[in-house]
Parts: C-alpha cells; sequence; structure tokens
C-alpha cells in the first residue's frame, strides 16, 4: 500500500461520513471535501497524527452561492493534501487555523483581502495586498463584480489619502 | 549669457545622476537597469550615477505599470526632484501598462501622471536599449531649453 | 525618546533594485520587537486578469509575476494545464526544462548575491558577482532568445530545441562559472567584515523554518531537507540524481551558502540533464478547450516551493488560478527572523529570504507616545518629527 | 612691500591656493571614481573630456545650475550654513600644510592642533546638517556620523600626534620637514601609527568600510538627504577638498612632505606622495563590506585604541 491510500484509509476510518469525495488525483494529490463544522479537526488530526506539518496556501473562490475555501497542506514536502470546505456567501464566516499553522495567518488575511471571508479569531485582518484607498466591500476575486465595474468604483472610491 | 547655458547644457548632459522607481513591475526591468550600471555595460562611463535620495536626481526612471497603491508615492518623488528634471518610462508596462492594462489594480502607463520624456519598449528592455533610451535623452537634453 | 517602543518603517522606494514594500518594526533601543508586513505596492490583480483569458494568453501572463523566476512560474503553470487535459509532455523537452530551470537558478541565485553583497555595502564583490552573471545570461539568451522572459514552455512541451553547437557554448559556459563561484564562496568564508555582519544574525532555529512554513533555499538554511524537486519531482527530476544542499548555519551566511553550494550543484544537474537527454520532438499539440477538472502544480523556484492551483469549467478560460509565491510564504519566518535583532541587520535579514519583493532601506524612526494609525505618510512623518522638536 | 602681499594674495588665489587646490581636489575625486571603477573591473568616467577627467567639473556645474530647495522643515541659517562651512573648513586646514614647498603658506607653533579642531568641527558640520535639514533619514545619518565620532576621535588624535614627539614640534611644517631631512619617514619609524591613522581617515571621510553615515542601502543618501542644487554642490566640493586634505596630511605627517629630490621641484614630489595615499585610502574603500555601527564602536576602542597607545608608548621609549 502506497503513502498516499495509507493516508486516505486513516483519513476515512477517522472521519467515516464527515468526510466526502475523497480521492487520489494522482501520485502526492489527495483531495478531499469536509463541511465547515469538521474542517478544524481534520486539520488537527491530519498535522498531530499524520504529521501534515507545512501549509502552502489557502486558496478562496467564489462558486457562485457559496464560497470556496482549499486548504493545501503538505505531508513532509512531498503529499498534497487539499481539504475543501463552502461557507454560504451572505454569511462569509469561518474559524481561523492560526493555531495550528502560524503561517497560516498571512494567506488568510490575502484571503480576506480578495473574497471578504471572515476568519474568527485572526488578530491581524488588516489589508495586505488592496491599497489603502480600495473601496469598501468590493472584493475582486468575486465573481459578480466585473473588471469595468470595479476599475469604475477605484476611481470613484479613490482620490482621497 | 548663450555661452552660460551652453555650458549649462553640456554639464546636465555629462552629469545625469538617475534616480529608479518600481511602480509594481515584475523586476524584470529592474534587473536590467541595475545590469546596465555593473561591469559589462558600466553605464557610468557617460556620467550616469544612481542615486537614492530624489532631491540629488535629475532623471527619473520608471520602471513597471503604476498600481493604485504606488501611485501617489510615485507622484511625491516626482514632486521632490529639483528642476530641471526628465522621466525615462523603462519597459512596456512603464510605457502603455501591458500586458497588465485590464488588471483592476493597474492605472496604466507613467505618462498619466507626468510627462515622460523617452520610452524604453521591451518586455524587458536590454541594457543595450535603455543605453540608448539615455542616449536618446541626451539629444533631447541638448536641443530643449529647459 | 528613551524607554518607550519605536515605530520603524521600512519602505517603499530603494535605491538600488527591488520593488515596493513596507515593513513595520516596533524597537526598543536598537532591538526589534515586532514587526508588521504591509505588502501589496505590486498588487496588480494578476489572478482575476488570469480568468480573462485564454490559457495560453494566461502563460504570457503567468511569465510576468516575476522577472526573475519567470521560467519557474511559466513551467508550473504548464504542468498544471497539462494535467487538467491529461497530456504528457515529450521527455526531450522535460529536459529542456531542467536545463532552463537551472539555468534561470544560477541567474537568480548570483543575482541575490551581488544583492547581498550591496545590502552589506561590498559592492566590489555586487560589481564582480554581476560581471560573472553575464555569462549566465548569455547561455540563457543562447538558449532562449531573450535574456530575462525567456519564453521557453508552452502548453504541452517547450518552443525551442537544443541543438549540438548550443549544448557545447553552454558546457564551456558552465566552466567558467564553476571556477568562479568557487572562488567567491572561498572568499566570502574568509572575509572577516562579511562575517560580521553575516554569522549569528538573522537566526531562525529549524523547529521555527518547519512551524512557521518557510521554504527553499531559507528553510534549507535552517537544516531542513525539503526541496520540491527531490520531494515531489517534476519536469526530469526524477531522472538526474542530484544532491539536496542543506546548512546548519541558521543564519545569514548559512543563507549565502546554500544559494553559493546550490549553483555549483546546478551546474552539476544541467550537466547531467545534457548528458542523459532523449532525442526526439519537443512538443505536442493540444486543444484549446479543456473539460472541467483540478490540479496542484508545485515547483522549487529560485526562491521556494511554488504553487499554482487551476481548475477549468470546459471553456478555454480558467474557472479559477491560484498562485503562491515563495516569497509570501517566507514572510512569516521572515518576521520571526527580524524579532529580537538588531535595526542595522534588518536590511540584510531582509535580503536573506531573497525577496521578490522587498525595500530594506528608507528607515523612518518615529516616536510612539501618540498612538496613531498605522499607516503614516512620509509627510506626515515629518511633520510630526517636527512637532516632537517643538515640544522636546 | 606693495609687491609682497600681491604675491601673498595670489598665492593665496591660485598657486597653491584656491584654483589649484580645486583642480587638485576635483582630479582627485576623478582619481578616485576612476581607480575603484577600474578595481571592480568597469571604466569609470570616460567621455566628459579626455578619459573622464573633466567628469567631477561637469557634476559640479550641473549642480549649480539645478533649483535650489530649502525644505520646509530645515532650519534655514543651518541649512544655508552647513554646506558653506563644510567647503571652508577643509580649505582653511590646507593652508597650514605645506605642499608646494617645505613650509606652508600659514605657519604657525601648534597648527598640528587646529587641524584636529578642524576634523571635529567637520563632523560637527555633518550632525548639524543633518540633524537640522528635517528628513528623518539625514537626522539618523547625522546622529551616526556623531556616534562614529566618538569611536575614532581618540586614536585619531594619537595617531596624529605621534609624530610631533620625534620631531619635538607641533607645526606640521617643521613635523615633515624634519622627517625630510633625517630620511626618517613616520612610515618606517612609527608603522602602527600610520596605519591608525588611515583607519581614522577612512572613518572621518566615511569611505567603506565606515560610510555608515550615508549608507545607500540603509538610510538613502545619509545625513545630506535634502540638499540640493549648489548646497550639494559645495558639500560634494567640501568632499573631495576632505578627501585631499586627508590624502595630504598622511603625506606631510609620514612620508616627509614636499622634499627637494634632485631637480624634480617639492610640488611634484608631494603630490606624487599625496596620489599615492589617495590611491591606498581609494584601495582599502572597495576591499570591505560596511560595518554595523555598534561593530565600528565596539573595534574602535578594542584594537584601534590600545594600537595607538602601543605605538605611543614605543615612541617614549625609543625617543
Amino acid at each position: 500500500m502506497s503513502r498516499e491510500e495509507e493516508i486516505l484509509r486513516k483519513l476515512e476510518e477517522k472521519f467515516g461520513e464527515k468526510i466526502k469525495g475523497i480521492r487520489i488525483q494522482r501520485s502526492r494529490r489527495i483531495f478531499a471535501e469536509v463541511n465547515v463544522e469538521d474542517l478544524k479537526d481534520v486539520l488537527r488530526y491530519a498535522k498531530d497524527e499524520l504529521g501534515f506539518d507545512h501549509i502552502s496556501t489557502i486558496t478562496g473562490e467564489d462558486l457562485g452561492e457559496a464560497l470556496g475555501l482549499i486548504y493545501h497542506i503538505a505531508y513532509e514536502n512531498s503529499i498534497e493534501l487539499s481539504i475543501k470546505t463552502r461557507i454560504p456567501k451572505n454569511n462569509p464566516k469561518i474559524v481561523t487555523i492560526i493555531d495550528l499553522y502560524p503561517p497560516a495567518g498571512i494567506y488568510e488575511r490575502e484571503v480576506h483581502d480578495l473574497l471578504g471571508v471572515i476568519f474568527d479569531g485572526n488578530p491581524d485582518l488588516s489589508p495586505l495586498l488592496l491599497p489603502d484607498n480600495w473601496p469598501k466591500d468590493v472584493y475582486p476575486l468575486r465573481k459578480d463584480v466585473s473588471l469595468e465595474e470595479m476599475r469604475a468604483l477605484i476611481e470613484k472610491g479613490g482620490g482621497e489619502k | 549669457m548663450m555661452n552660460i547655458s551652453s555650458l549649462l547644457k553640456w554639464a546636465r548632459r555629462k552629469s545625469p545622476w538617475i534616480i529608479h522607481f518600481n511602480t509594481g513591475g515584475c523586476n524584470g526591468c529592474d534587473i536590467e537597469l541595475l545590469a546596465a550600471l555593473t561591469p559589462k555595460y558600466d553605464v557610468e562611463r557617460f556620467g550616469i550615477l544612481l542615486k537614492g535620495s530624489p532631491r540629488h536626481a535629475d532623471i527619473l526612471a520608471v520602471t513597471g505599470p503604476v498600481t493604485n497603491q504606488t501611485k501617489d508615492r510615485l507622484l511625491r518623488i516626482y514632486e521632490q526632484m529639483p528642476e530641471p528634471k526628465y522621466v525615462i518610462a523603462i519597459g512596456t508596462c512603464a510605457v502603455s501598462g501591458a500586458p497588465f492594462w485590464d488588471c483592476y489594480n493597474v492605472i496604466g502607463g507613467v505618462d498619466k501622471l507626468f510627462p515622460v520624456d523617452v520610452y524604453v519598449p521591451g518586455c524587458p528592455p536590454r541594457p543595450e536599449a535603455i543605453i540608448q533610451g539615455f542616449a536618446k535623452l541626451f539629444k533631447k537634453m541638448e536641443e530643449e531649453e529647459r | 525618546m528613551s524607554g518607550s517602543t519605536i515605530r520603524v518603517i521600512i519602505g517603499p522606494q530603494h535605491p538600488a533594485l527591488k520593488e515596493p514594500e513596507r515593513f513595520i518594526l516596533e524597537t526598543e533601543g536598537e532591538y526589534v520587537v515586532d514587526v508588521k508586513v504591509r505588502i501589496g505596492y505590486i498588487h496588480r490583480g494578476i489572478e482575476k486578469a488570469m480568468e480573462n483569458r485564454t490559457y495560453l494568453q494566461g502563460l504570457y501572463l503567468s511569465e510576468r509575476v516575476c522577472g526573475i523566476c519567470s521560467d519557474a512560474h511559466t513551467t508550473c503553470y504548464v504542468q498544471g494545464v497539462e494535467e487538467l487535459l491529461g497530456v504528457e509532455p515529450p521527455p526531450r523537452s522535460r529536459f529542456i526544462r531542467v536545463v532552463v530551470a537551472e539555468l534561470e537558478r544560477i541567474h537568480s541565485h548570483l543575482l541575490w548575491l551581488g544583492v547581498a553583497a550591496h545590502e552589506i555595502g561590498f559592492d566590489t564583490l555586487f560589481m564582480y558577482v554581476w560581471r560573472d552573471r553575464e555569462v549566465v545570461m548569455d547561455l540563457l539568451e543562447l538558449v532562449s532568445g531573450n535574456r530575462v522572459n525567456y519564453a521557453t514552455n508552452t502548453i504541452g512541451g517547450v518552443r525551442r530545441d537544443l541543438n549540438d553547437e548550443r549544448i557545447q557554448k553552454i558546457v564551456k559556459g558552465l566552466k567558467i562559472l564553476e571556477e568562479r563561484t568557487k572562488e567567491y564562496l572561498k572568499m566570502i568564508e574568509k572575509e572577516q567584515t562579511v562575517l560580521k555582519r553575516t554569522t549569528n544574525v538573522g537566526i531562525l532555529s529549524k523547529s521555527d523554518a518547519i512551524k512557521y512554513g518557510a521554504v527553499g533555499p531559507t528553510t534549507r538554511a535552517s537544516g531542513v531537507k525539503r526541496d520540491v524537486r527531490a520531494d515531489d519531482p517534476y519536469a526530469a527530476y526524477d531522472e538526474i540524481p542530484f544532491n539536496v544542499i542543506v546548512e546548519d548555519g541558521c543564519d545569514c551566511l548559512a543563507r549565502i551558502m546554500v544559494r553559493g553550494k546550490e549553483v555549483l550543484e546546478s551546474i552539476n544537474i544541467i550537466r547531467e540533464a545534457l548528458k542523459r537527454m532523449p532525442s526526439g520532438e519537443i512538443r505536442v499539440r493540444v486543444k484549446p478547450r479543456i473539460p472541467p477538472a483540478e490540479a496542484l502544480s508545485r515547483v522549487e523556484a529560485p526562491r521556494g516551493e511554488l504553487l499554482y492551483y487551476i481548475r477549468s469549467n470546459g471553456t478555454d478560460k480558467p474557472e479559477r488560478c491560484k498562485i503562491r509565491t515563495p516569497t509570501l510564504a517566507n514572510i512569516p519566518a521572515l518576521c520571526k527572523m527580524l524579532v529580537g535583532g538588531y535595526i542595522a541587520d534588518v536590511p540584510i535579514v531582509l535580503a536573506g529570504i531573497d525577496p521578490c519583493f522587498a525595500c530594506m532601506d528608507r528607515v523612518l524612526i518615529v516616536d510612539r507616545e501618540k498612538k496613531r494609525a498605522d499607516v503614516w505618510t512620509l509627510d506626515m512623518l515629518r511633520r510630526y518629527g517636527r512637532e516632537w522638536y517643538q515640544r522636546h | 612691500m606693495v609687491s609682497e602681499t600681491l604675491n601673498l594674495i595670489l598665492q593665496l588665489l591660485i598657486y597653491p591656493g584656491f584654483l589649484f587646490i580645486f583642480c587638485l581636489a576635483f582630479f582627485s575625486e576623478w582619481i578616485m571614481r576612476k581607480f575603484v571603477a577600474r578595481i571592480q573591473s568597469r571604466m569609470g568616467p570616460t567621455y566628459t573630456g579626455y578619459g573622464g577627467v573633466l567628469q567631477p567639473i561637469a557634476d559640479f556645474i550641473k549642480l549649480l545650475g539645478k533649483e535650489d530647495i530649502i525644505p520646509a522643515l530645515a532650519d534655514r541659517p543651518f541649512f544655508t550654513f552647513t554646506p558653506l562651512l563644510y567647503l571652508a573648513l577643509p580649505l582653511t586646514a590646507i593652508f597650514i600644510l605645506p605642499m608646494a614647498s617645505q613650509s606652508a603658506l600659514i605657519s604657525f607653533e601648534g597648527d598640528l592642533i587646529f587641524l584636529e579642531f578642524i576634523f571635529t568641527m567637520l563632523t560637527m558640520m555633518v550632525f548639524l546638517g543633518g540633524f537640522l535639514s528635517g528628513s528623518i533619514f539625514s537626522m539618523v545619518g547625522g546622529v551616526r556620523a556623531a556616534i562614529q565620532l566618538l569611536g575614532y576621535e581618540i586614536p585619531f588624535l594619537i595617531a596624529l600626534f605621534s609624530p610631533s614627539i620625534p620631531a619635538s614640534s607641533l607645526s606640521i611644517s617643521k613635523i615633515s620637514a624634519w622627517q625630510a631631512q633625517n630620511n626618517a619617514w613616520g612610515l618606517w619609524t612609527q608603522p602602527i601609527g600610520f596605519s591608525v591613522l588611515v583607519i581614522c581617515l577612512l572613518a572621518e571621510l566615511e569611505l567603506l568600510p565606515f560610510d555608515i553615515p550615508e549608507a545607500e542601502t540603509e538610510i538613502v543618501a545619509g545625513w545630506n538627504v535634502e540638499f540640493t542644487g549648489r548646497r550639494l554642490a559645495l558639500i560634494r566640493l567640501g568632499k573631495d577638498v576632505e578627501v585631499v586634505l586627508a590624502s595630504a596630511i598622511l603625506a606631510d605627517l609620514y612620508l616627509g612632505g614636499p622634499q627637494q629630490v634632485w631637480i624634480i621641484p617639492p610640488i611634484i614630489i608631494f603630490l606624487a606622495k599625496m596620489f599615492a595615499c589617495l590611491l591606498l585610502l581609494g584601495y582599502l574603500k572597495t576591499l570591505f563590506a560596511r560595518f554595523r555601527i555598534d561593530q565600528v564602536l565596539s573595534g574602535m576602542w578594542k584594537y584601534v585604541v590600545p594600537a595607538a597607545m602601543i605605538q605611543l608608548i614605543i615612541l617614549k621609549l625609543i625617543w
């Protein structure tokens, strides 16, 4: 049994129904999906028991009705486990994971900037990437705002400072 | 009086000090501009020195498309430079903003903010091209009253 | 001003190189006690722009994310797209990718070595290193036709082949580079002023390197053996034997040595790749439309692990393209390194992670009696400084 | 009587006075730039005049013609006076150094002390100019210059005065004349003192590895960051004169100064010695990385001060 299959089996044993659509896409790539409530348990288990000690990044995306978050964590820098979760667009709140992975703070700031996800418990969600005069409540990676609209908004919102 | 002004023009042409500012580019033009200072190209031959303080500089060399966040900073540096001052836009990004023309955080080329004297296109321009840009600028210094 | 913490703002304009960024340091006396980061001066919105371009157009955009490691970005991007398509690039193209990637690593590391020397005021070394960097620039131009943005990779292979004449020239150039690099490494090990400025500066212990998720040479200088080329082989790295360079110094000197030795290792990798290169096609044709799928692609850029996540939706444009550059991953570790160090060491520590942005000078010192907002403009600082002197 | 006065005025203004010294200063800047560039395997200034020799003059004229900005936050009187004094002080000092003949234009017993005073004043000018020009970078640069002064002042003093012990005079002209006559160059009789003085002059001139007050990568241009146009021109000229002054001090106090050899006039011998010292300074400048300010202070007190003291003790034992 390869290492990937072993990890997959352990995750299935531990979480059973809670973990959905788990698959090995190719060697060293595992994708899985969980509900928001279970996310932290899965990550904690992966970190403490399975040895996934490196977080590569957090990807945020706009799925239409919901916002998707993908946590990419790595085991010995070789096997990448991508755990997906969804949060509603009108109440984009999720609990932070900086207590598990300290460097996640900066990725959470990035996702907060670009998609407006609020990470409960992250002490520093100040703008990281967007300019100081960025208009409020405009999140560039959401699909409901087009490039033209965004440029117009920036020109209106900018100027002060 | 004619002689003094031509002497000044000569001095200006022979002693152009530059300040470099990256407004949000990819570093490609920056390393080529820096490579122009190093032994193989050595622009100090023409008296060009890279200065850190805008107060000491004659030429503002801008690389990269202007982003929203650097706009104010760039304007301030331009205003801090003493007259007569010249601007040289290095790389296609600084010339027109391409290939980031439609990115939401990019305003466009440098000439949206203040007049540019010489454009050096290229992605990135070779150090030779940058030196030629400077040569064009020297010619302009000679012909133009400022 | 004694006793209170002082806020030092670094950024965003640099006399030598690099993009504008800003770091806000809280200091007590000469020591740094806390660091806050504000990047985004170069934020252009590439991820959004990717969604509005076709896959082939996106290739050119990804090349221009960073001019120094442009080949790493395109390799990562095309690997992701190839995985979405289920296409295997021909073997010869994979070897050519390795050659170009390693040439780029040499160019980037030498560039960094020069900049680090400049950072500690050693301009002579800077000039020498950059003089010899021109050798590798010439090789890159020979292989790809351009000095900086090579445009070697394309979806399904590479665009330019290597012939015997070019291979000969590469081998010749590598020999010069090897000699010079060895000489510089020997000199750096002995030169007292360099040692004084780099040993025990910017310490990042092994456990901290793992905890704060450092990547690339930064983590390898702390004794952590992690390299995507070895751990998660791509292109032809699984067919070429090479060593992962690790140093145990955990300080800036170790970071210099790791990069220097990696240059030598890269030279060996290129030689090996040229020797083992198979003949055959360099490119396969692909369809512009890509069925819905997702792919996570990783590459060891000169600065560390580079990561692309691409999702397709059946059209010729990607649904989402996420880019995680190595510098961002190193920032938490960088903050850790800066805390507890001297203010005067900030430039070299910042340079130590080989940031793809950063501007280390422009040190502004402001009293922190009035607890005001974080973001101060230069004019505000000046006005504030003036007021302060009138009061005292 | 009239012709004597006229002669003195001519001497002051032309040779070996202002005009000569300015030319020498510009020439020495060119030599320095060209030499450093050659060491870094570059060309250096090439196309301004023959081999770029007019480059410093072009820089000077250009700066004279630039817009003059006084920052709103700067202290006006000081902002104006500092560059003037920064040029005037080393110029004054040069007149007490013997250059064209074995006795200087102005020579009196104790002019060595005057020289020391001028050097300290120069650093004070840097400090004031930096502190009062209203920018935080220049302030840091000025403060750094003052802190550095604490490090090199004592060894500088000792190394400056130790040649006066064998010559038993405090006049620079007499010291150099004594060394020339007895063929006892300070370089041979007190080599430690010479190296201490070279190190301290590097610090005084803010050359690498002691260019901390104007560290480009740390604090932009340091104490002179806010000066533009005419003021910057004066500061740069002052700096050049200071470099000439430093190498002239080395040539006078440790290399025997101007002396007549065969039929070669003393000025030629002196210039040869002076440029040798200049190139030594330039060579050292390219060899090192910049120290940190705390490393300078501790290094100076740990190694350079004891070295200067030992030299003094050895001298005392011999003479």
